[in-house]
């Protein structure tokens, strides 16, 4: 493509300087060779100027045969700026823990500055590769030229989104299962559910490795999967007497900040008592290697969470407390616990009611039920407070 | 004679002890002096003890006198009862102490309830006078209390304050939402509509009274009334205190609920709210067994595994409500999970969580 | 009175017996002379027979020109049991800190025991001294005779309940305000709010000395006043290295405790970053003598708690975060305060609606407008996690 | 040649260095090495340094390669990017550390971000490409990171993680929700009713979409259409999220609030929202003062007043938020009260209050 018109950005001129890279250098390097990106830059400076967006929504756009990936985007100053009249994204399934060879990146790169406005997001908060802005008559080719790269579009609107996941095991002592390849699974397990929209509303899923929860999965997630272990913590009396030693006031720093009190220092040793360890990870955050995760390793899995929209924002609540996900009975057992969950709320489920949202509707208690769960302590943060129970049993004697 | 209103009560230094004239305000520091009594030092070094002795709180007047007589021989004519309806008798005189709990305890009064120790269970009237009631108050309060005497009296040794409360119905007059261990009388059945419920009572109000909108108008025969949504209804008798003619007893289906974990203090942790530990116990009378038998477990679970002066909210939090339903052996069931409005806070919404 | 029928008890019976004084031989004592309470004995073994109770509501009594402090009883076997055929209670307004003289109390049992069934609560949940069970034909001589003797009846039905308070500086080295005083300035200063109900429901008031709130004020008061201090924990070294050398573990059993971690002990000395102390009372409970509450002492006042019903249950919640209470001024204040949210409360509330629920139901920012309080963090555990403002200012602009 | 679809993404062993293939899951410990720079062994003694460089998410191709060509020069053709938006070269040469940094640096990129640092900030479109924004993201993002890069790449030290996020409008996309810092996009009017709304929205689904009910139908002009209640309108936007003719945006009102105390790791604490600070500051591009300014001076408090490893919120509910409110200087107002929902357990319902 070739260079676009040029406009006077002396608002945007001023974000190109400072010390932290700039992205209105990068919109510029994208405008050398794309009209689009040079116009971005114009109705960019124009709300600069008056404080104000101007983007608008339109009518749905994709590639045949899927519902998501593609956000159509169409600016109001359509007739000012033709080229970014219509502006849309595509979202693109990143790999695993965001790790790639500079060769698929560069693959990438081509596609994109051939079909878009040689703009991205690495990445898109959800995790995907975001292609910022492009032409209707331009998603079938990027598509295909994607495919054949090895690529596939990610999830957009009512449908599972692209599943995303902590660098895990590798590049983390402290993974306790395998996010990266849950994460793989559950994206090829739901290709359909990712591509076609079927849903009362969006559906996300997130992997952590470990309670430090890398991807913000118990805040971001409808389904997050976080590691955690079972049995003792892995301890080392010398490293941390090592720690001590270095200057580490193990009683006032760590002991006296375990969240239930577990452990004990009489200045030379350190004693957990692992049955009331609610595995945080923290004193194993503050003493690498000393302290570590134990062996019988697995995760817990959690539902719900989500941003304000509509009812407010939750965090995800325990659902399954403990799960190997090693072997293929586990995986079975998430698999089929996620299509009864998809089965309820599809059923029952309003528009625009995240999973979330609807099992705290028809009552926690009953969504178990719906979908074939026991309840467990292990489920609340405390048994209810209020006097307000429903009796089944005694209306059915 | 003319007729006095508003007098308002006593002022309360007409019954103050002249011990505690002087020294109002200026206390120093208090100890134990054996299970039971306390003494507080005061800054001019005066000494104030205190034999706090059991009360069933229903008194006659008859017994009322009694502790007049042990007041005057031992007191100098004073005595006071305490906000968990406990009778104090207060006095100077150290040697004083022992004789007076001699006489206690011949009347059937054990002293007790001073510092580390078991409380009397605050609770209110049950089947003696009220018509709200789902079980009876006194007849649990003496159950329960004769089964853990010892931890009142301080035979047995309890690592810190516990406070039992009972309530006879949801309204739970008395601090059943507050308390470590909480017994509450509860209906099961929703209310009956009795054919007269249009002369008793308004319906709009008795519509408006319900917070699940369980209650609709209606008509029956030609005549106003109302119907209710069965599965709507979560028996809190609401609708019952506005009108009378929704009955809500049932002798099969009524009886008690127990309740862990509830605190009023600020010392530590904040104040919590009593949560659900077993959904339902019949109503036994005389001795409600069940009853004695789920309170005795729960308050031997936090005897063992309490650290001093921990109350059972706090420890349960450090030992996990799953180690808490396991040690008491009682079932976790839908009925434990919150359904009502603060739901979504009740969940486990972190990976904190205690896995053994 | 002569002794009534006698009913064979055995169910009671097996009340009698045990260590814990037994009601049963309460009713049994006030049944030698009153027939109403050996009717009450043979209507309570039928409901222990059954497992129903059989009181039921009915006209509202009381005494003249009073509007509270009777509550009126009936028994739906009246027929069997006609001395309990009306059984209405009395509360009578308890002397602050329930101190009594003998005197007093056998002047209280004299008229009970010729006007009522001879059985009492000392006392009732609120604090009032109840006396248990009258026809409607005694309540005005009982009245009579109790105000000659110095009392004055207590609250119910939708009024001010009677205040009650622990009894603070006269028992306890821990009182930061006089909450005796109090509680009768209060009493008095209300007795036209406490006998004549004109709220949408009742109002309660409890006033504990400190934190450690000995009679439950912030669970069941409308108003709940609680003593604090504003300056540092008194504290003697020495007698806290006896505490220490007599075994008190103070590291694990007190410091890391303290809810704020404000504490550290070095094996030695203790100490206190009184800056983020939040008087918990509990360092202070646990070495009585080593250490005190500050100084410069007074109280919080919160409102707002009560039992489940309608909404379900709450805690008060700060309103005032010091007051002295000791000066006119700041008493007149309170009394102020306290006008206006009745105010407020009487003009917008709804019927069986307390105060809390009130406020909640209006927003407690606009509560706080509307009384006249400013808002100040100290009122809340934590600013708003929702996005959901009502930006007011906006809107007149 | 057949279109292929629902092939997912490539799996991402194709994509792990070799060094990772051979120790992936045997991974013993991490340590720092210098500001951005840290070092994974594993148990085979193998060791894997990373470089973490800042990033402003919005990148052209152009430098995309530019990062590709350091991969390949340093790192054996393998980069990767963080859940917050860095870039990170992965190298088992440690002599590779100092000229890759010197070549980021060159570019433009940064190095830091790990251990205690305050890392990228996690954001979302703004005026640069979304519908709904209040606020551009990347301009404010840009602003506030220039102002605090010396606690990016170490040159300051800070007490621990902090991480702030910033979102457009109430949406929330990203975790601004649970952010020790959060810089939110706000509309402060009622959204217009555009004259054609019914022919491009069902008006029950309008209505539906309101979650404060301030939205009814209407008739102008024998047209059907909504109105909106302004008094219940709290500018959440669902509604235009809805339907594109209920636009919220003025250039006026609209502005940025700042969120503090939130955070989503399990250590320690549990997950907490992030709670409001600042009601409303002016949208003032290019460079957003106010904000930058604000922000600064919380990080200051937190900078000073937090111990080792602790977090915004752990740190106020320390310190209280009465003192968090006096060292920011903001003025505590009506909006910080909570009306919402759970309103009722936002309220100080204890007397533990810090009280200086
Ligand atoms: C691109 C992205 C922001 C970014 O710059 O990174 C984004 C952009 C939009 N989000 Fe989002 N969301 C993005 C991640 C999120 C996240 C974070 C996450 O997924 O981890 C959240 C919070 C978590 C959650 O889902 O709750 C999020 C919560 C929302 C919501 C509120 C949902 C709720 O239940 O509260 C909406 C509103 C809606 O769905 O109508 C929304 C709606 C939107 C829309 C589609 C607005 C619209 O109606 O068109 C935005 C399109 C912008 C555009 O022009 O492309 N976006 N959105 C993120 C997706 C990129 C990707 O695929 O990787
Ligand atoms: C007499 C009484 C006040 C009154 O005016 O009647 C009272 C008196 C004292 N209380 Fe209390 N408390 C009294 C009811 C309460 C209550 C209210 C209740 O139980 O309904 C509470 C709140 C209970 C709760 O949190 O659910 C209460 C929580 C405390 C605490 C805090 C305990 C804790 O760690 O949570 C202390 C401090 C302590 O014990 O270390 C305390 C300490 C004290 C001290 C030591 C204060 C003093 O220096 O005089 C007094 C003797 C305590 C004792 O019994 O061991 N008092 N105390 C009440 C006796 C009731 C009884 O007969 O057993
Ligand atoms: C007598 C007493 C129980 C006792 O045995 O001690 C009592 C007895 C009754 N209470 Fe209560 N309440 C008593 C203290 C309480 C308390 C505790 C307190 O005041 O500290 C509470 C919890 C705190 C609170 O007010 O929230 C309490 C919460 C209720 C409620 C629920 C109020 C709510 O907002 O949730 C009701 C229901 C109602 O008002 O209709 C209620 C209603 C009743 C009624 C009037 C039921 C009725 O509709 O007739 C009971 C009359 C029983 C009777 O036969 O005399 N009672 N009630 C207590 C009053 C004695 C006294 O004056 O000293
Ligand atoms: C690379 C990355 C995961 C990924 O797959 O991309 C990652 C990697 C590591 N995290 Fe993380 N965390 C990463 C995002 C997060 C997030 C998510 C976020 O920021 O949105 C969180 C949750 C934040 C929150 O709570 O709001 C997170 C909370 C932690 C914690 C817990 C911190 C705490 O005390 O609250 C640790 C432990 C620690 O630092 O002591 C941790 C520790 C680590 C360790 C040390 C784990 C390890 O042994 O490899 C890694 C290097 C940490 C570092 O940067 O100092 N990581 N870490 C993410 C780097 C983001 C960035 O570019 O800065
Ligand atoms: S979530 Fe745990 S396992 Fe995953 S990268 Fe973070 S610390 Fe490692
Ligand atoms: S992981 Fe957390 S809960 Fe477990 S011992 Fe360490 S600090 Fe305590
Ligand atoms: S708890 Fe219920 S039944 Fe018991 S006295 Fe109070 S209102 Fe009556
Ligand atoms: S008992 Fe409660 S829930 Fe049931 S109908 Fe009556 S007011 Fe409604
Ligand atoms: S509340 Fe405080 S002042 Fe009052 S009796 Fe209890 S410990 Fe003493
Ligand atoms: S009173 Fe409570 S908060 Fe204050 S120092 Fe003592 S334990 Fe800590
Ligand atoms: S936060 Fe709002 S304005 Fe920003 S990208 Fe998300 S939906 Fe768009
Ligand atoms: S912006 Fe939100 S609150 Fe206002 S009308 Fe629209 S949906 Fe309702």
């Amino acid at each position: 493509m070739a260079e676009g018109k040029k406009y006077e950005t002396p608002k945007l001129d001023e974000l190109e300087k400072g010390a932290w890279p700039s992205f209105v250098k990068e919109i510029k390097a994208a405008a050398q060779k794309s009209p689009m990106a040079a116009a971005l830059l114009g109705q960019l400076e124009q709300s600069y100027n008056e404080k104000i967006g101007h983007w608008k929504h339109g009518g749905i756009v994709g590639v045949v045969g899927y519902g998501g990936g593609v956000i159509g985007r169409y600016s109001d100053l359509g007739d000012k700026y033709p080229e970014v009249a219509h502006f849309h994204t595509i979202r693109i399934n990143h790999p695993a823990g965001w790790f790639y060879t500079t060769e698929a990146l560069r693959g990438l790169c081509d596609i994109w500055e051939e079909h878009g406005s040689g703009l991205t997001n690495m990445h898109g908060s959800t995790g995907d590769i975001i292609f910022l802005g492009t032409t209707t008559d331009q998603l079938e080719k990027v598509f295909s030229k994607l495919t054949a790269l090895g690529f596939d579009l990610g999830g957009s609107g009512s449908d599972v989104r692209t599943p995303s996941c902590c660098n895990g095991m590798a590049r983390c002592e402290w993974a306790c299962y395998d996010t990266m390849k849950v994460c793989y699974n559950l994206t090829m397990a739901f290709q359909d559910e990712i591509h076609r929209p079927a849903f009362p509303y969006k559906f996300k899923m997130k992997m952590a490795g470990c309670p430090n929860d890398c991807v913000a999965a118990i805040a971001r997630a409808d389904l997050s999967i976080i590691g955690t272990w079972k049995d003792e913590i892995q301890q080392d009396d010398e490293l941390i007497k090592k720690f001590a030693d270095e200057g580490l006031d193990i009683q006032r720093q760590i002991v006296s900040r375990c969240p239930t009190r577990c452990m004990d220092w009489d200045g030379k040793k350190l004693t957990i008592n692992n049955e009331n360890c609610v595995k945080c990870m923290f004193c194993i955050n503050s003493m690498p290697r000393a302290l570590a995760p134990g062996k019988e390793r697995g995760a817990m899995v959690l539902l719900g969470a989500k941003a304000p929209i509509v009812q407010g924002a939750q965090l995800s609540s325990v659902l399954i407390p403990f799960i190997d996900l090693e072997d293929e009975e586990s995986w079975n057992d998430l698999k089929q616990l996620l299509e009864n969950i998809w089965e309820v709320w599809c059923e029952e489920g309003k528009n625009r009611e995240r999973v979330g949202e609807f099992a705290l509707r028809v009552g926690f208690g009953n969504f178990l039920e719906a979908i074939g769960l026991e309840p467990t302590p292990e489920m609340v943060a405390y048994p209810r407070d209020n006097p307000y129970v429903f009796y089944q049993t005694a209306k059915k004697e | 004679m003319e007729r006095r209103t508003d007098i308002g009560p006593p002022h309360y230094t007409k019954f103050l002890p002249p011990v505690i004239q002087k020294n109002y305000g200026k206390w120093k520091y208090h100890e134990g002096v054996r299970p039971g009594v306390m003494v507080h030092v005061a800054e001019s070094g005066d000494k104030l003890y205190t034999i706090r002795a059991a009360s069933p709180r229903l008194l006659s007047v008859q017994k009322i006198r009694q502790y007049c007589d042990l007041a005057d021989k031992y007191c100098d004519g004073y005595l006071r009862f305490t906000s968990r309806n406990n009778v104090e008798f207060l006095t100077t005189k150290e040697e004083n102490i022992e004789p007076l709990i001699a006489e206690l305890e011949a009347l059937g009064h054990p002293v007790g309830g001073v510092g580390r120790s078991i409380s009397n269970i605050v609770h209110t009237q049950g089947w003696v006078h009220c018509h709200s009631a789902a079980t009876d108050a006194s007849g649990i309060v003496k159950s329960v209390m004769d089964d853990l005497i010892d931890y009142f009296t301080g035979k047995k040794e309890v690592p810190g304050k516990l406070r039992i409360a009972l309530a006879c119905c949801l309204n739970m007059c008395g601090a059943v939402h507050c308390s470590d261990i909480a017994i509450l009388g509860i209906h099961r059945r929703p209310p009956k509509v009795m054919a007269n419920l249009s002369q008793m009572c308004e319906i709009p109000n008795v519509v408006a009274a319900c917070p699940t909108a369980a209650i609709r108008p209606a008509k029956v025969d030609g005549k106003d009334t109302v119907e209710i949504i069965e599965e709507q209804c979560m028996y809190c008798a609401n609708c019952f205190s506005v009108c009378p003619a929704l009955p809500m007893a049932d002798a099969e289906l009524d009886g008690v609920s127990i309740w862990v974990g509830g605190k009023v203090s600020n010392a530590r942790s904040q104040p919590m709210f009593s949560k659900l530990a077993v959904p339902y116990l019949p109503n036994n009378p005389p001795r409600w067994p069940e009853v004695v038998q789920t309170v005795r477990k729960i308050v031997e679970i936090w005897v063992e595994h309490a650290e001093p002066d921990e109350r059972m909210g706090e420890m349960i939090q450090r030992i996990g409500w799953p180690r808490f339903f396991r040690l008491a052996g009682i079932q976790f069931s839908k009925e434990h999970i919150d359904d009502y409005r603060y739901a979504a806070l009740s969940l486990k919404r972190t990976a904190q969580l205690h896995q053994s």
